[in-house]
C-alpha cells in the first residue's frame, strides 16, 4: 500500500467503526467493542507499517480535496505527513490501540459500553484528523471534534458530577477555541492561507511579517486543549470519566494535541510570544506539582501530574525554540527544531508512562470496586504484582531515574531551560523533585504496606486484557527514551527529523551534571516520600504535620473558586439581569406599553360609541360645524 | 328688495336647518324620520331654484329638475323601507324611542 | 309677487318648525303636510309646475299618509318633553345654522347670485318625459329597479321572520 | 476501487437527471406539484366526509412526502444541470394582473434551491411527527400543517415578489391558528401578541416591496427583472429601512424579537418546527434575494444599524438564553440568537458572508426543528420543560439523549454538522468587513452558546431524576423524523459543496459591486 492509501485507512477506519456502532452496536455491546478495537488495531498496524517500512521520512503533502468554497473562503481537506505528525501518529495509534484493549476488560458489564466504544472510535478519528491535517481550518474542525468526544466520554456515567465535569471541559475548551479561531481568521486574512506548507514559506521568507498577537491567539487554543494555566481547571475534573478515557484522552493524546499544534506551528511564534509560552508552561508545571500533594484520589494525583508534565512540554517548546532562535545558525538546525524536538520527545515518553500509570490506576480501581482514595488501598503490590510492578516502572520513569525514558526527555528540557533562563531552570528542577515526591507518595501509600479497606483486602490481579497493555506500555516506558540514531532505539529512522538531532544531546560535563541532577532529584523525592509518609500510611501526614503547606496545596490557588464565583455571581447574574431587562424593557415596556397605549386610545374611542343614534347626530353636527368653520375661513383665521 | 335666488336658497337652507334641529331635538324615531324628509325636501327646493335661475337661452337646464324627480323616487322608497324597519323594531321593543335602540353600544 | 313668496315661505318654515317641536306625532305629520304644500307653492313661483304637482302628489299624498298610517299602527302616544339641556343645545344649534344660512344667502359671502334670464317652457311635463326617456334612460331604469327592490325589502321586513323561523324575539 | 464505482454511479445518475430534464416542462411540473400538492391534499381532507384515521394519515403522509421527494429530485437535477447558480425550472403563468407586472412565476436558483430543499425536509419531518403524535382534532391539525407546507414551499419557489409575500402569509396564518388551538398555557395571549407583531412586520415589508416596485421602474414584480433595476436613489434608503425592519421583525431581529421565544414555547411541536425552522427564514431570504441585489445604497446606509442590532441578537439574547429556566424558552431564545449570525453574514456583504448566512439558514432550520421535536418528546415523557424539575432522563431514554446531544452540538456549531460551515464563513467574512473588531464579541457567542447548550443537556439528562417518567425511550415513529433531520445536518456538514457551489455562484452574481465602499468585499486575502 502506498502512503496515501495507508493514511486514508488510518483515518477512516475509526470513523467507519463509529458509524457502524451507531447503526448496529447500541444494543449489541460486544459487537461495538469488537468493531472499535478492530478499527484501532487496523489503524495501529497501518501506522506501524507506514512508519517502519513504507514512508521514508520525506514530507508528504497534498491529497487535497476541496471541501467548501464560498467567495474568498476556500477550505480543503488534505494531509501533511512530516516527522512531527508521523511521531504523533505512531503514539496515538499505538497507545490508543492498547487502551482500547484495556477498555475491553475495564468496561466489562457497563450499561453504556456500546456508547463508550462508539465515542472512543469517534475520538480516535478526530485525533488522527488533528495529526494529519494540513491546514488550520481542518485542525480546528478536528480540534472541536476531539472536544466533543472528550465531552461525551467524560459524561459517560451520567451523574451530576460527570455532567458538571463534562460541561466544564467543553466550555473551557471553547474559551480556548475562541482565541484559536480568532488567530486562524487573523492568519487567514493576513497570509492568504492556513496551509502549513504555504504558511511556513510565507512567514519563513519574512521573519518580521508575523506579529506576536497571532502566536498568542493561536496559543489560546493550546491553553484550553493542553490545560495550561489559567484554563487548566477542567482537566482534574475530567477524571469523572472512565479511567481508560483519562488515560487516552486526558493523559496521552488529546491534551498533548496542544503541544502538537505548537510543534506544527513552530515557525509562527515570535520571541516575545515564545517567552510567554515558556513561562506559562513553567508556572503550570510548578503549580500543578504543588497541588498534587493534597489529593487523595489516585486519578486526581495523576491528573495534576499530567498538568505538570504538559507544562514541561509547553515550557520545552518555548525555551527550546528560543534557544534555537538564538543559536540557529551556529547549531546548524532549522530554526525551531530544538523546541519541537524536546517537546515532542517528552510528549512521546509521557504518553507511554502516563498512559501506563492511568491504566494501572484503572486496574487498581477495577480491582478495588471503584475505590479511588489511596489512603484506603495499600498492599496492592503483593495482591496485584503485574499492576504493581508496571506502575512502579511508570513512577520511576516519571521521576527521571536514569536509563528510563522520562530521564532523557526531562533532561533535554532542563538543559534547554538552563541555556535560556536560569530561574525557569531552577523552577523546573524543583518541579522534578516535587514530581518524584508525590509520585513516591502515591506509590508507597497505595501499593506498599497493608491493605486499609475491605475492597483493597480482596483485590486481585486483573484479567489479561487489562494487564497485557500494562506490560507493553511498561516496556516502552523503559526503552522509549533512546532517540533515533542512538543505540537500542525503537523508533524508525523515518522520524529522524524530530527525534534525532533536534533533541539536544548532552556531552561531557553537562552530561554528568544532568545525570547527577536527575539522580539527586529522583532519589531525594522518592526517599523523602518514603520516609515522610511511610509505606502504607493511613493518613495524610502532610495534612497533620504541616497544615499550612497542605492548605496551600489544597487551595489550588483558588482558581476553581474564582471561576465558580465568576459563573455564579457575575455570569449568571448578568444573564438573569439581561433576561429581566429583556422581558421588562422590550417585552414589557416597548411591546406591552405600546399595546397598552393603543388600548387606551381604544377605550377612549369606545366611550364615544354609545350606540345611541341621537348622540351620533351631535357628533355629526360638530363635524359639520368644523367643516363649515374651515370653509368659511373662520377657523382658519382663528389658528 | 327683489326676490332672487338668495331668498329661495334661504328658505331651502332654513328648512334644512329646521330639519336637522328636529333630528337633534326629538327622540321619537318617527318624528326624526319626518325631519329627515324635511331636509330632503329642502334639497329639492334648492335644486329647483338653482335650475331655474341658472337656465340660459336655448339650453334650458333640466338636469336639476330631473334630479328632483329621482330624489322624490328615492324618498318614496326610503320612507317605505324606513317605516318597515320601524315596524320591525316596534315588534321587538314596543318602542319608538331611539335611546332604546342601542345594541351597537361600545 | 314678492308678498306671495313671503307668504309661501312662512307657510313652509313655520309648520316645519312645528314638526320639529310638537310632541304629538300626529300633529307633526299634519304640520308636515302644510310645510310640503308650501314648498310646492314655492315651486309654482319658480314656474316648475310639473314638479310642484308631483311634490303634492307624492309627498303630501303618499309619504305623509304612510307616516300617519304607521303612527296609527304603532299606537304612538305623546312623546315626553326633551330634557332642558337637549332643548337648549338644539336651539343653539338651530341658531348657529340659521346664522350660517343667513350669512350665506344675504351677506354676499355666497354671492353674486344669478338672475332669471329666460322664460320657462310651458309644456314642462312633455319636456320631462322626453328627457327621461332619452338622456336619462339608464338612471330612470335604475330608479325603477330601486323601487322594485325597496318593495321586496319592505315585504320581507314587514313579515315577522323570527316567528316564522320558530325562534323567539330577543 | 469502490470509490470509482461510486463515482461512475453518480455520473450515470447525473446523466439520467439531465435526460429527464430535457423533457419539456417535466421538472417545472414537479416544482409546481411540490408547491401545490400539500394544499390539494389539505383541501381534499377538509372537504371529504368521514374518513378512517388510517386514510387520513396516509393521505397526509403523501402530502408531506411528495414535496420532500420533489425537492430532492429537483436539487439533484439542479446539481447535475446547473453550475452557475442561475434560475431554472422557470414556470410562468398569467394571473389577470399583467398590467401590474404580476405573474404566477416559479423557479429556483442557487440561493433558493437549498432553502427549498430544507423546507421540504423540515416539512416532511414535522409532518411525520404530527402524523404519529396524538393531538386532539388531528385532521384539522394536519390540514393546517399542509396549508403551511404549501406556503413554505411556495415562498422559496416564487420568482414573483408578490407571490413570495402571499405564500408567506399563507404559511403564517395557520401558525396563529395552531398556537391558539393547540398551544400550551397562556396560548391566547401569545397567539395574539405574535399575530400583531408579525402582521406588523409583514405590513412594513409589503410597504417596502411595493415601494420597491414603484421606484424600480421595472413595472414588474419579477425578482429577476428587479435585479436589473438597481435603485441607487435617495429613496432606496427609505425602502431598505422598511424592508430591514419589516423583515427584521419577521426574523426576530433584536429588539423586535420578543414574540419569538414565547411563541415557540407555546406552539405545538410541528408548528414550532415549521415556523422556527423554515418560515422565519423568509425575511433573511428576502433581504438576500431581493433587497441586497436591488438596494446596495440603501444597504450601505443601514449597515451600521444592522451590525449593532445583530450584535444585540448575538450577545444580549445570548445572555438572555443563558438566563432561561425552561427548555423550550431556551430553544426559542437560542434560535433568535443564531439569527444574529445570519444577519451578520448579510452585514459582511461579501459572497462569503452572504453565502455563509444562507448555509446558516439551511442548517439552523434543520437543527432548530429537530431540537423542538426532541423538546416536545421530552415534555411528553416528563410533563414539563422546566429545568428545575428535569434531570436524569439519560438513564431511561439513552437514544433521546443521544439525539438531543447531537442536535445541541449541531446548533452550537460543532464541525460535522451543517451549522459549523455557516458560522465559520460568517466569522471569517466578518473580519474582512468594515468592523473587524466585531469578530471578537461574535466569537464570544460560541462560548455563550456552548454554555447554555450544555447546561440544558446537563439539566435534562444527567443526574438523578426528580419525576416519574413515562413512555421510555424514543419510539421508532418519533425517531424517524429526527433521523431525517439529523441525517440532513450531517450530510450538509460532511458535504457542504452539495449546495455551496451553486450558492457561491448565485450570491456572487447577485451582489452588485458598484457603489459599494462598505467593504473590501470579495477581495481575496492578501497573498
Amino acid at each position: 500500500m502506498s502512503v496515501p492509501e495507508l493514511l486514508i485507512t488510518i483515518l477512516l477506519s475509526p470513523l467507519a467503526a463509529a458509524g457502524l456502532i451507531w447503526l448496529f452496536g447500541r444494543k449489541n455491546h460486544n459487537l461495538a467493542a469488537g468493531l472499535s478495537v478492530l478499527a484501532a488495531g487496523v489503524s495501529m498496524v497501518c501506522g506501524l507499517i507506514l512508519l517502519y517500512s513504507v514512508w521514508d521520512g520525506t514530507v508528504v503533502e497534498g491529497m487535497r480535496v476541496e471541501w467548501l468554497s464560498l467567495g474568498a473562503l476556500q477550505i480543503s481537506l488534505g494531509f501533511l505527513l512530516n516527522p512531527v505528525s508521523a511521531l504523533m501518529l505512531g503514539v496515538v495509534t499505538f497507545v490508543g490501540f492498547w487502551i482500547h484493549v484495556f477498555s475491553l476488560g475495564y468496561m466489562q458489564g457497563d450499561a453504556g459500553k456500546g456508547r463508550f466504544f462508539g465515542g472512543l472510535s469517534i475520538f480516535m478519528f478526530s485525533m488522527l484528523g488533528i495529526v494529519l491535517a494540513d491546514n488550520l481550518f481542518m485542525i480546528f474542525i478536528f480540534w472541536e471534534l476531539v472536544g466533543f468526544s472528550s465531552y461525551m466520554l467524560i459524561g459517560h456515567y451520567l451523574t451530576e458530577e460527570a455532567a458538571a465535569a463534562s460541561k466544564k471541559a467543553f466550555i473551557v475548551n471553547r474559551v480556548g477555541d475562541f482565541g484559536l479561531l480568532l488567530g486562524i481568521i487573523y492568519t487567514y486574512w493576513n497570509f492568504g492561507t492556513t496551509d502549513f506548507g504555504a504558511l511556513e514559506q510565507a512567514i519563513g521568507g519574512h521573519p518580521g511579517a508575523v506579529s506576536t498577537v497571532v502566536g498568542l491567539l493561536l496559543f489560546c487554543g493550546v491553553l484550553g486543549k493542553s490545560a495550561q494555566m489559567p484554563l487548566h481547571v477542567w482537566l482534574p475534573d475530567a477524571m469523572a470519566g472512565p479511567t481508560p478515557i483519562s488515560a487516552l484522552i486526558h493523559a496521552a493524546t488529546m491534551v498533548a494535541a496542544g503541544v502538537f499544534l505548537l510543534a506544527r506551528l513552530a515557525f509562527v511564534f515570535t520571541p516575545e510570544a515564545l517567552e510567554v509560552i515558556a513561562w506559562v508552561g513553567t508556572i503550570t508545571a510548578v503549580c500543578a506539582a504543588i497541588w498534587a500533594f493534597a489529593q487523595r484520589d489516585i486519578k486526581k494525583i495523576l491528573a495534576y501530574s499530567t498538568l505538570s508534565q504538559l507544562g514541561y512540554m509547553v515550557a520545552a517548546f518555548g525555551f527550546g525554540t528560543l534557544y534555537a532562535l538564538d543559536h540557529g545558525s551556529s547549531a546548524g538546525h532549522t530554526a525551531a527544531a530544538f523546541g519541537v524536538g524536546a517537546a515532542m520527545f517528552h510528549l512521546t515518553t509521557h504518553a507511554f508512562f502516563k498512559a501506563l500509570m492511568f491504566l494501572g490506576s484503572g486496574s487498581v480501581i477495577h480491582a478495588c470496586h471503584h475505590e479511588q482514595d489511596i489512603f484506603k488501598m495499600g498492599g496492592l503490590l503483593k495482591k496485584m504484582p503485574i499492576t504493581g510492578i508496571t506502575f512502579g516502572i511508570g513512577v520511576l520513569a516519571i521521576a527521571g531515574v536514569p536509563l528510563l525514558s522520562g530521564f532523557y526527555s526531562k533532561d533535554a528540557i532542563l538543559y534547554l531551560a538552563r541555556e535560556t533562563n536560569t530561574i525557569a531552570f531552577y523552577l523546573l528542577t524543583f518541579t522534578a523533585l516535587l514530581t518524584a515526591t508525590y509520585m513516591g507518595r502515591l506509590f508507597f501509600i497505595a501499593f506498599w504496606g497493608k491493605a486499609k479497606s475491605e475492597h483493597a483486602e480482596h483485590a486481585h490481579e486483573s484479567p489479561m486484557t487489562m494487564w497485557l497493555p500494562l506490560v507493553v506500555l511498561a516496556v516502552l516506558s523503559i526503552i522509549g527514551g533512546y532517540t533515533v540514531g542512538g543505540p537500542f532505539t525503537i523508533y524508525p529512522s523515518s522520524i529522524l527529523g524530530v527525534l534525532g538531532d533536534s533533541v539536544p544531546e548532552l556531552h561531557g560535563s553537562d552530561h554528568t551534571l544532568f545525570i547527577i541532577i536527575s539522580l539527586v532529584a529522583a532519589t531525594i523525592g522518592l526517599l523523602g516520600a518514603y520516609l515522610f509518609y511511610g509505606a502504607g500510611a493511613t493518613e495524610d501526614r502532610l495534612e497533620q504535620r504541616m497544615r499550612p503547606l497542605w492548605a496551600l496545596s489544597k487551595s489550588r490557588f483558588y482558581f476553581d473558586e474564582i471561576y465558580g464565583w465568576y459563573v455564579a455571581r457575575i455570569q449568571d447574574r448578568v444573564a438573569d439581569f439581561i433576561d429581566f431587562m429583556d422581558a421588562f424593557l422590550i417585552g414589557g415596556v416597548a411591546v406591552r406599553g405600546s399595546a397598552g397605549i393603543t388600548g387606551l386610545f381604544g377605550l377612549l374611542a369606545r366611550s364615544f360609541h354609545t350606540g345611541n343614534a341621537g348622540s351620533y347626530v351631535w357628533w355629526f353636527f360638530i363635524g359639520l360645524l368644523t367643516i363649515w368653520g374651515f370653509a368659511s375661513g373662520f377657523l382658519t383665521n382663528l389658528f | 328688495m327683489n326676490i332672487g335666488l338668495s331668498h329661495f336658497l334661504f328658505v331651502s337652507g332654513m328648512l334644512f336647518a329646521i330639519g336637522f334641529f328636529g333630528v337633534l331635538l326629538r327622540r321619537n324615531v318617527l318624528v326624526i324620520f319626518m325631519c329627515l324628509e324635511l331636509m330632503l325636501t329642502a334639497s329639492i327646493l334648492g335644486l329647483v331654484s338653482f335650475s331655474r335661475y341658472n337656465a340660459t337661452e336655448g339650453e334650458f337646464l333640466w338636469s336639476g329638475n330631473v334630479f328632483v324627480l329621482f330624489i322624490i323616487a328615492i324618498a318614496a322608497s326610503e320612507v317605505a323601507v324606513g317605516l318597515a324597519i320601524m315596524v320591525a323594531l316596534w315588534r321587538r321593543r314596543q318602542s319608538v324611542d331611539v335611546a332604546n335602540h342601542a345594541e351597537l353600544k361600545n | 309677487m314678492d308678498w306671495l313668496f313671503y307668504i309661501f315661505a312662512t307657510i313652509t318654515l313655520v309648520p316645519a318648525l312645528l314638526v320639529a317641536v310638537s310632541r304629538n306625532p300626529v300633529s307633526a305629520a299634519m304640520n308636515m303636510i302644510v310645510s310640503l304644500v308650501g314648498i310646492a307653492a314655492l315651486m309654482v313661483l319658480l314656474e316648475t309646475y310639473f314638479l310642484a304637482a308631483l311634490q303634492v302628489l307624492v309627498y303630501a299624498g303618499a309619504i305623509v299618509v304612510l307616516f300617519l298610517f304607521i303612527i296609527m299602527l304603532l299606537d304612538a302616544e305623546k312623546a315626553p318633553a326633551p330634557t332642558k339641556m337637549r332643548a337648549i343645545a338644539s336651539f343653539v344649534a338651530l341658531g348657529l345654522m340659521g346664522t350660517g344660512v343667513y350669512a350665506f344667502c344675504f351677506s354676499g359671502l355666497g354671492g353674486p347670485f344669478a338672475e332669471i334670464s329666460v322664460a320657462a317652457p310651458m309644456e314642462d311635463a312633455k319636456v320631462f318625459g322626453i328627457e327621461l326617456f332619452t338622456r336619462y334612460m339608464l338612471p330612470f331604469q335604475v330608479a325603477g329597479f330601486m323601487l322594485l327592490i325597496a318593495m321586496v325589502g319592505v315585504i320581507v321586513l314587514s313579515k315577522d321572520i323570527t316567528k316564522e323561523m320558530g325562534g323567539t324575539a330577543r | 476501487m469502490s470509490s470509482l464505482a461510486i463515482l461512475s454511479f453518480l455520473d450515470g445518475l447525473a446523466n439520467v437527471l439531465r435526460s429527464v430534464d430535457d423533457i419539456p416542462l417535466i421538472n417545472q411540473g414537479i416544482l409546481m406539484l411540490s408547491v401545490l400538492l400539500p394544499l390539494c391534499v389539505a383541501v381534499s381532507l377538509a372537504t371529504s366526509g368521514t374518513l378512517s384515521d388510517r386514510v387520513v394519515r396516509g393521505w397526509a403522509c403523501f402530502g408531506f412526502l411528495f414535496p420532500a421527494l420533489g425537492a430532492l429530485w429537483l436539487w439533484a437535477t439542479y446539481q447535475a444541470t446547473v453550475s452557475d447558480g442561475g434560475y431554472t425550472f422557470e414556470l410562468i403563468s398569467e394571473t389577470g394582473l399583467e398590467a401590474f407586472g404580476i405573474y404566477f412565476a416559479l423557479g429556483l436558483n442557487g440561493i433558493s434551491m437549498p432553502l427549498f430543499l430544507m423546507a421540504g425536509i423540515v416539512g416532511l419531518a414535522a409532518g411525520f411527527y404530527a402524523i404519529q403524535s396524538n393531538v386532539e382534532r388531528k385532521r384539522l391539525y394536519l390540514i393546517l400543517l399542509l396549508i403551511m407546507q404549501t406556503g413554505l414551499m411556495g415562498l422559496f419557489a416564487s420568482v414573483d415578489v408578490l407571490f413570495y409575500y402571499l405564500f408567506h402569509e399563507f404559511a403564517l396564518i395557520p401558525t396563529f391558528v395552531m398556537i391558539a388551538i393547540w398551544g400550551g398555557q397562556g396560548r391566547k395571549r401569545v397567539a395574539l401578541e405574535m399575530t400583531i407583531y408579525l402582521t406588523f412586520g409583514a405590513m412594513l415589508t409589503l410597504v417596502g416591496l411595493i415601494a420597491l416596485y414603484v421606484t424600480s421602474g421595472a413595472s414588474s414584480f419579477n425578482m429577476i427583472s428587479l435585479r436589473d433595476a438597481l435603485i441607487e436613489t435617495e429613496a432606496s434608503k427609505t425602502i431598505f429601512g422598511f424592508l430591514l425592519i419589516g423583515f427584521g421583525v419577521l426574523v426576530s431581529l433584536f429588539p423586535f424579537h420578543s414574540w419569538a421565544p414565547s411563541g415557540y414555547a407555546k406552539a405545538p411541536a410541528s408548528a414550532a418546527m415549521l415556523h422556527a425552522g423554515v418560515l422565519k427564514k423568509f425575511g433573511l431570504y428576502g433581504l438576500i434575494q431581493i433587497a441586497l441585489p436591488v438596494l446596495p445604497t440603501g444597504f450601505e446606509t443601514w449597515a451600521p444599524v444592522l451590525l449593532w442590532l445583530a450584535l444585540g441578537n448575538v450577545i444580549v439574547i445570548g445572555f438572555v438564553t443563558m438566563g432561561q429556566r425552561d427548555l423550550k424558552m431556551m430553544l426559542g431564545n437560542a434560535s433568535v440568537m443564531h439569527m444574529g449570525y445570519a444577519f451578520l453574514g448579510i452585514y459582511a456583504y461579501s459572497t462569503m458572508g452572504v453565502g455563509g448566512a444562507v448555509l446558516m439558514m439551511v442548517a439552523h432550520g434543520l437543527s432548530i426543528a429537530v431540537l423542538f421535536l426532541l423538546a416536545d418528546a421530552i415534555s411528553i415523557r416528563t410533563g414539563t420543560t422546566e429545568f428545575s424539575e428535569l434531570g436524569g432522563l439519560g438513564k431511561t431514554a439513552p437514544v433521546l439523549m443521544g439525539f438531543f446531544v447531537a442536535a445541541t452540538m449541531a446548533s452550537i456549531g460543532l464541525p460535522g454538522f451543517g451549522n459549523f460551515w455557516g458560522e465559520l464563513s460568517i466569522f471569517v467574512a466578518l473580519y474582512q468587513g468594515e468592523a473587524p473588531w466585531a469578530v471578537i464579541p461574535v466569537l464570544a457567542g460560541i462560548v455563550i452558546s456552548a454554555v447554555y447548550g450544555l447546561r440544558a443537556v446537563a439539566k435534562v439528562f444527567f443526574g438523578e431524576s426528580k419525576l416519574e417518567y413515562t413512555g421510555g425511550d424514543l419510539t421508532a415513529k418519533e425517531k424517524l423524523p429526527a433521523v431525517i433531520l439529523l441525517f440532513a445536518l450531517l450530510a450538509l456538514g460532511f458535504w457542504p459543496r452539495g449546495i455551496s457551489d451553486n450558492l457561491n455562484a448565485a450570491v456572487e452574481a447577485g451582489l452588485p459591486q458598484s457603489g459599494i465602499t462598505h467593504a473590501a468585499n470579495n477581495a481575496h486575502p492578501t497573498e
